[in-house]
């Protein structure tokens, strides 16, 4: 849906004319259909379903009283594809192309909802109609991703709709970059990135940087592995983040800006040109902006896949047109960053917080959250949690609230066993809510979420991730995991990284293969300490924090793989066998048929045998038996 | 890299207790190293901007108002008040580790074990591996940013990072200068010769082994000069590192080579002579065989401040076990110079004694005639002859590296006749010393054209007379001495420059200069004024005067040719001493 | 389809052009260059360092630095298994062997007849659908280690 | 007793004088027909001492100078050259085989060669037997002017052509 081209705001009251005339023509009396078009929902086939609706409503002759509209991502990425009814205000999901008939004949024409469609509390069993009566949303705050189900990311006439650029509008008609960079540092935001440095300090040190080219760049390379909440932003509401870039350019005084997105996230890169594109044809972006005289303009620039391209110096090398290397930050990037000129690099959700803060006030931002950590963040709850999706909510919240009562707990009948957060710079902290009092075990249920309490006990925000894991998750195979991203994405500059981790996880290897020692234990300490006090960049230094978590909440997982040669998640393969246990087993040969080194054997509806030595545990007899008649031990 | 303009704004700090005040922007290595305090580096340079990857020079820092950390001291820039530790506890953990994972990564690099000793690293905990480069990057930055020449980097990333040129290709941007070689701490990167691109053997470069150098120690004036072909600034424009280093700003590229004209009364031509390229002579087999080498070189191989520092090496570095030395190649032979060189035989001798006092080698000299003509040179031949030197009295026909049996494999084998015995020899030898003949210079045909003084049929310039005037040419004022005149050993040449010397002195000391008798003398009445005699002149020496209307010679610059009297329509011009009256009484005389 | 193509000058040239020649965009030219010919040629990075005045070494250096390059000629499809933290948690790595298992190629490499490509990407952001694997820009959500044969076929004929 | 021919040699000071003197002091045989003049320059050779030698007696004449580019005044030998070409073919007109009048670049270094050439100049002059250019003058010119003053008559010629 492109825009109409013949408009240009020359001026701030002529944007706020357009917007009146926008919700003027907004007609609430008809049908309002938002299909979710987040990566979530795509990839479980949300386009098929809108393509569907159209056939359907046009089919119908309904496409006067109906409009159908895609949005963002709602962040309830577990059950889409999601689709939202307005005006009535009901939440169906799971919705399939063959739900899309039924949903048209029944809710559109009657009104009459969809049982099986709606959300079913795992507890209580009832049915919720929409959003507010469904926990996952009702514990929320939403101010970075508040327009994100509402508008067409597509659609700039929609954003403006919901008061869109009106931050930008505010700045422009009479502000001096001096008020803008004190209305940030009043409000208290702090870096969305992982880092946490107060953004109102930062842009101030860049602009008063000397040198009469600056550049604003937006980091978008989210390269944690389970955190999606930039992809969801990027996707669902562009334009903020481009307002947020744009009121930073002006209270800095920069006319470059770089939006810096992994190559991971193509559906982002796309509705990001797309904003760009029709901000610039509004007068909203490139030169004159509003007739202010202020000039502005953003590039996307795809990442190469590299994960250190995170970090600031390193992206900015990419930018270069050199390999994500890193460089030390005693110079500070907003002294000396793109090309050596002062560059004031953010998080996507810092610059998506930038329009609320304009337009709501700093008092009313700082109110959120706590002392030291102000405003809401947003975290991906991923792993083995109910409900994994996209959660805004107010710094301070505790961990009970967000796994539990957002989250949903466990998903299946498995014990809840820790959370890791931070990306594999975090650390894993311990929530065993039974097992109190236990040596090294910490009850960290009621921590309350925020930058300096997680630094605290060792772990740390990073960009937002939160894996849950239960009972089947062995601790020392999460900490070689990371380790093992880790080795892959280190850029091998330094030696504290590039040898290191390779020496702490051949250690790990030894010690999931059973062949560990107690003399490891102690190298991996001398290890952890090297790498993280001498290697040049955050990559390094955060590096050994899984590791050490692990090791100071869940050691004994870490003795019985040394000194019992046992896995007492049932994870690491050298220590785990394969058998069938003789009550479950059905003889259904289901088993039998997917082995690839055919050691199962039996006769048909009679118990079958595993032949052990010959088992190359590949996991497919533990997959497809439906009796849970494969013991994993 | 410490900036030679020191900024105005110093810094005081403190490193290991002692303070210390430097130029801001300087950093904490800077600081340690004016202290005197040691802290280790793998991949630093003052070459290039500091890269801090290998993280060995980590060092502590404590704030001044609290609160501090582990910082690389190579590229920490120092600020007020801060205190740096270099040898805490702490510190020696962090580089013993690194050390380790090091050592671990290249387990025989001996810059490695060192460190380990010094860090009390004994057994190596860690996985090994069989790498050499540390991936320092010295080599990578040192090409790009210092040659410019950007023909390697970075491949790979993480654990696959190594060093190589695009496509693991050899590169066309390589200048094989060597800086690389120079830089890398493991001393893992090696020179090779390729496709005949010029190379510089560590062992045995003849030529400098650095761009900027004296000529030689004793040089006059002792200053160092550029060799343009091989310095890096004149392929790629980059480098300039010795002008930066210079505080003294003498180095300026922009130099060219000017020519001043000097007015001068005499001038001595000690143009010395050249060496007779023995290449051209097959059967000696000189620039085709390994360890045939001329006189020059060998001398060049003996001088103290040369390549080896004054050993006899041979190409590959060992010491020859049996030297042979050949006199008159091309002296005494009809094909190319008739002349004895005279010094051969003498400098021979010599080179006989160098080698059996500096190394226990057999040495066979070939000779014609041991032409020992000096003071005090024949009993140097004897005292050789106890040395126990082999005099093979014979021409040696031709040197051949093709053996015949096992122990002149790998040999250079001379072959030649022994007139003494009667017998054709075959002598193995592991190097041979050329004695070529010393030629003129190439260049003498011009110089003596600039200077009218004839040269010999052997091409060394003739003196006006071989007994009564030997440093004097036939042109006044200008002398020649040594090599130039012809061949002569250290003693004559000695003497020749001091004769020329007192000669120039001479003609100095006597203020006015005797002009030539025999000049031409213009007969104002006759003369028409034609100006014909004007144009004969080489030493534009008769000149037309506007207000006589007549032509008038400069006596100072006629040299007396008479060429003008000859052309003079109307005999106006008379040469004294060779008018037409005597010639014409000289031929009725004659007849 | 998958035949090697021959490196066109004009082509080139015609991405360059299309990112203006700017050197902060050399990571898309190159991929770019990389979805016209499947790997990035020698000519190709030749033309691309005369044109932006950068050495060759360091376009070598990008080129050999990020994952999404490959000095090799990949397969017409690219399978990507995600190992995320959270696919990785749901059977990621069962997974990742089993492909490896039926491919006959370790998780980097390409088969010999240049139809696959097997690679790990780290979390492509749909953590919802975990393991997920990924092939072209196709999402197959939930995967299960008996799917993978299935999932593979869809593509062989393609 | 065969005919000995005279030759006066104009020999150049730096060039040919010592060469001849170098074949002396090599103690080299060579013909004694010649007896030789010593001039600075081959250049100050003008015509008329050809003309002057010729007419005394001399059955032939030799000039020998420098080889060019050697000449001590740099240019004398290359004028010495013109004259003699311009010369020799006048010569013709008065009757006088121009091979009487020969023209060597001799150096200070080639005794040896200038011995030569007094040898070869000898036998060509005595093929061609004597000149007496003066009796047969004198013979055709009997009855007017006296010989002897003859030689005071200026006869210069354009050196330059």
């Amino acid at each position: 849906m492109s825009v109409e081209t013949n408009i240009r705001f020359q001026s701030p009251p002529e944007l706020s004319a357009f917007r009146d005339r926008l919700s003027s023509e907004r007609r609430d009396d008809i049908n309002r259909i938002t299909i979710c078009a987040g990566t979530g929902c795509v990839a479980k086939g949300s386009i098929r379903v809108f393509e569907k609706f159209t056939e359907a409503i046009e089919s119908r002759q309904l496409d006067a009283t109906v409009e159908l509209k895609i949005s963002g991502c709602h962040g309830f990425c577990e059950n889409g594809p999601l689709v939202v009814m307005k005006p009535a205000g009901i939440l169906y999901m799971e919705v399939r192309e063959r739900d899309v008939d039924d949903i048209v004949e029944k809710t559109v024409t009657t009104g009459e909802i969809i049982e099986r469609l709606l959300y079913k509390d795992p507890v209580s069993g009832e049915r919720a109609r929409n959003e507010d009566e469904i926990p996952f949303y009702k514990k929320q705050m939403r101010v970075v991703l508040r327009n994100i189900g509402k508008i067409d990311p597509n659609n700039i006439d929609d954003y403006i709709a919901v008061g869109g650029y009106s931050s930008l509008a505010k700045v422009l008609s009479g502000l001096q970059p001096e008020e803008v960079i004190s209305m940030i540092e009043r409000s208290g935001l702090r870096g969305r990135g992982g880092g946490g440095f107060p953004t109102g300090r930062k842009w101030r040190s860049c602009r008063n940087a000397p040198g009469d080219i600056h550049y604003v760049v937006c980091n978008g390379d989210e390269g944690d592995p389970g955190a999606f909440m930039d992809r969801s932003l990027m996707e669902g509401d562009p334009h903020s983040i481009l307002e947020g870039m744009i009121i930073g350019a002006y209270a800095i005084g920069a006319e470059d800006g770089f939006v810096y997105v992994r190559m991971e996230y193509p559906l982002a890169i796309e509705r990001l040109l797309n904003a760009i594109r029709d901000a610039e044809v509004y007068g909203l972006l490139g030169g004159n902006i509003l007739g202010s005289g202020f000039d502005f303009r953003i590039r996307i620039n795809r990442g190469g896949g590299a994960f250190v391209c995170g970090e600031s110096t390193a992206l900015m090398a990419s930018l270069e047109g050199r390999a994500g290397e890193p460089r030390a930050k005693y110079i500070h990037t907003v002294e000396k960053g793109l090309w050596d000129k002062p560059t004031n690099l953010n998080n996507v959700e810092t610059w998506a917080n930038v329009p609320p803060i304009i337009e709501r006030g700093p008092e009313w931002f700082s109110s959120l959250g706590t002392d030291g950590s102000k405003g809401t963040k947003v975290f991906s709850l991923v792993g083995k949690v109910k409900n994994t999706g996209l959660v805004e909510v107010p710094m301070g919240i505790t961990l009970r609230e967000i796994l539990f009562d957002i989250g949903g707990g466990v998903k299946g009948t498995k014990k809840f066993k820790a959370v890791q957060t931070g990306g594999p710079s975090g650390g894993c902290l311990v929530v065993d809510v039974e097992e109190k009092g236990k040596k090294g075990a910490f009850n960290l249920i009621d921590l309350p979420v925020d930058f300096d309490r997680l630094t605290e006990v060792g772990s740390m925000m990073g960009s937002g991730g939160m894996i849950v894991m239960d009972e089947d998750d062995c601790m020392v195979d999460v900490a070689k995991y990371f380790l093992s991203f880790l080795k892959e994405e280190s850029c091998g500059k330094c030696v504290p990284c590039r040898e290191g981790i390779r020496h702490m996880l051949t250690i790990l290897d030894r010690i999931t293969n059973g062949e560990g020692s107690a003399e490891d234990l102690q190298l991996l300490e001398e290890l952890a300490e090297t790498i993280a006090e001498a290697s040049l960049c955050a990559l390094g230094t955060q590096a050994p924090n899984p590791i050490l978590s692990t090791l100071n909440y869940f050691r004994s997982e870490y003795e019985a793989h040394i000194f019992e040669g046992k896995c007492p998640a049932g994870v690491c393969k050298q220590l785990v066998t394969y058998s069938i246990s003789a009550d479950n087993c059905t003889g259904c040969t289901l088993c039998a048929k997917n082995c690839p080194a055919g050691c199962i054997s039996g006769e048909p509806k009679e118990l079958h045998t595993l032949d052990s030595s010959t088992c190359i545990k590949c996991g497919i007899c533990y997959d497809v038996c439906n009796f849970d008649a494969v013991i994993r031990r | 890299m410490e900036e030679k303009e020191a900024s105005q704004v110093l810094v005081h700090l403190e490193v290991d207790g002692k303070s210390v005040s430097l130029a801001e922007g300087s950093t904490i290595l800077d600081a340690a190293k004016l202290l005197g305090v040691q802290i280790p580096t793998l991949c630093y340079t003052p070459l290039v901007e500091p890269y801090a990857a290998c993280r060995l020079c980590s060092v502590e820092v404590e704030y001044p108002r609290g609160g501090g950390k582990v910082v690389t001291a190579c590229n920490y820039q120092v600020w007020d008040g801060i205190k740096v530790r270099t040898d805490t506890d702490k510190i020696r953990r962090i580089r013993g580790m690194i050390v380790e994972m090091l050592l671990a990564r290249c387990p025989d690099i001996q810059v490695l074990k060192d460190l380990a000793e010094e860090y009390g690293i004994e057994k190596v905990r860690l996985e090994k591996q069989e790498e050499g480069c540390i991936l320092c990057g010295l080599c990578v930055r040192v090409c790009a940013e210092l040659v410019g020449a950007h023909a390697i980097s970075f491949a790979g990333r993480g654990l696959d990072r190594r060093v190589a040129t695009p496509y693991d290709k050899s590169s066309d941007a390589c200048i094989a200068c060597g800086a690389c070689a120079l830089v890398c701490p493991t001393k893992i990167i090696h020179v090779e010769d390729q496709e005949g691109r010029e190379i510089i053997h560590e062992e045995l470069s003849l030529g400098p082994s650095k761009a900027i150098t004296l000529p030689f120690m004793q040089a006059v004036p002792n200053i160092p000069y550029i060799d343009t072909e091989h310095c890096i600034h004149f392929q790629t424009g980059e480098c300039g590192y010795c002008a930066k280093i210079c505080d003294r700003d003498a180095i300026d590229y922009e130099l060219q080579e000017e020519t001043i004209e000097v007015d001068v009364g005499n001038i001595i031509m000690a143009t010395g002579f050249e060496l007779f390229d023995p290449s051209v002579m097959g059967q000696y087999g000189y620039g085709r065989l390994k360890n045939v080498v001329t006189s020059l070189e060998f001398e060049h191989l003996n001088c103290a401040a040369g390549p080896t520092g004054g050993r006899i090496l041979m190409t590959d570095g060992g010491e020859p076990s049996s030297v042979g030395i050949i006199h008159c190649v091309g002296s005494r032979d009809e094909n190319y110079y008739k002349y004895c060189s005279r010094v051969c035989c003498m400098y021979a001798l010599k080179y006989a004694h160098l080698i059996k006092e500096k190394t226990d080698a057999d040495v066979y000299s070939f000779y014609i005639d041991m032409r020992c003509f000096g003071k005090g040179y024949e009993e140097f031949y004897h005292r050789l002859l106890e040395e126990g030197v082999q005099f093979i009295r014979g021409r040696a026909a031709e040197i051949t590296d093709y053996a015949i049996d096992s122990d002149e494999e790998g040999k250079l084998i001379v072959l030649c006749e022994d007139t003494l015995i009667g017998a054709l020899r075959r002598i193995p030898l592991d190097m041979v010393v050329l004695c070529s003949a010393m030629k003129s210079n190439e260049d003498a045909k011009e110089l003596s054209r600039i200077f009218s003084c004839s040269l010999g049929s052997d091409g060394f310039f003739i003196e006006k007379h071989p007994k009564l005037a030997p440093v004097s040419t036939t042109s006044d004022g200008v002398f020649i001495a040594g090599g130039c005149q012809g061949p002569k050993d250290i003693p004559d040449t000695v003497a020749q420059g001091a004769a020329a010397a007192a000669e120039v002195l001479s003609l100095i000391d006597r203020k006015e200069v005797e002009v030539e008798a025999a000049i031409a003398v213009v007969d104002e009445d006759r003369c028409s004024g034609c100006k014909l005699c004007n144009t004969l002149c080489p030493y534009l020496a008769v000149k037309y005067d506007e207000e006589k209307g007549v032509s008038v010679v400069n006596e100072a610059l006629c040299k007396g040719c008479g060429t003008c009297a000859a052309g003079c329509p109307s005999n106006a011009i008379s040469a004294r001493h060779f008018e037409n009256r005597q010639i014409f009484a000289e031929i009725e005389g004659l007849l | 389809m998958s035949k090697i193509k021959e490196v066109r000058p004009e082509k080139v040239a015609e991405i360059l052009e299309s990112f203006e020649h700017r050197v902060d965009s050399l990571i898309m030219i190159l991929q770019d260059i990389q979805e016209e010919y499947r790997y990035l040629p020698e000519d190709a990075l030749r033309i691309v360092a005369d044109d932006l005045d950068l050495p060759l070494s360091q376009l070598y250096e990008v080129a050999t630095f990020y994952r999404s390059f490959s000095l090799e000629p990949r397969g017409t499809h690219e399978v990507k298994v995600c190992l995320g933290t959270a696919c990785h948690l749901r059977g990621g790595p069962m997974i990742l062997e089993n492909f490896e298992r039926v491919l006959g190629v370790k998780a980097g490499q390409t088969t010999p007849d240049l139809d696959f490509t097997l690679e790990t990407v780290n979390c492509v952001g749909a953590c919802a659908l975990a393991p997920l694997v990924l092939v072209d820009s196709d999402y197959h959500g939930e995967t299960r280690p008996s799917k993978v044969k299935d999932i593979l076929g869809k593509y062989s004929q393609k | 007793m065969s005919f000995e021919p005279r030759i006066v040699g104009f020999l150049c000071n730096w060039c040919s004088y010592t060469g001849a003197d170098l074949a002396g002091t090599a103690r080299i045989k060579y013909a004694h027909n010649i007896r030789s003049i010593r001039v600075m320059c081959s250049g100050r050779i003008e015509p008329t001492y050809i003309m002057k030698a010729l007419y005394e007696g001399a059955d032939g004449v030799l000039i020998a100078g420098c080889h060019p580019g050697d000449c001590h005044y740099q240019e004398g030998n290359y004028k010495a050259l013109r004259r003699y070409m311009l010369l020799k073919r006048i010569l013709s007109e008065y009757g006088i085989e121009p091979e009487r009048l020969r023209l060597e670049w001799v150096a200070a270094s080639e005794g040896e060669r200038f011995a030569r050439i007094v040898d070869d100049f000898t036998e060509q002059l005595r093929k061609l037997g004597p000149l007496a250019i003066k009796e047969s003058i004198a013979e055709a010119m009997k009855d007017d002017i006296d010989p002897h003053e003859a030689h005071n008559v200026e006869s210069g010629e354009a050196d330059e052509a």
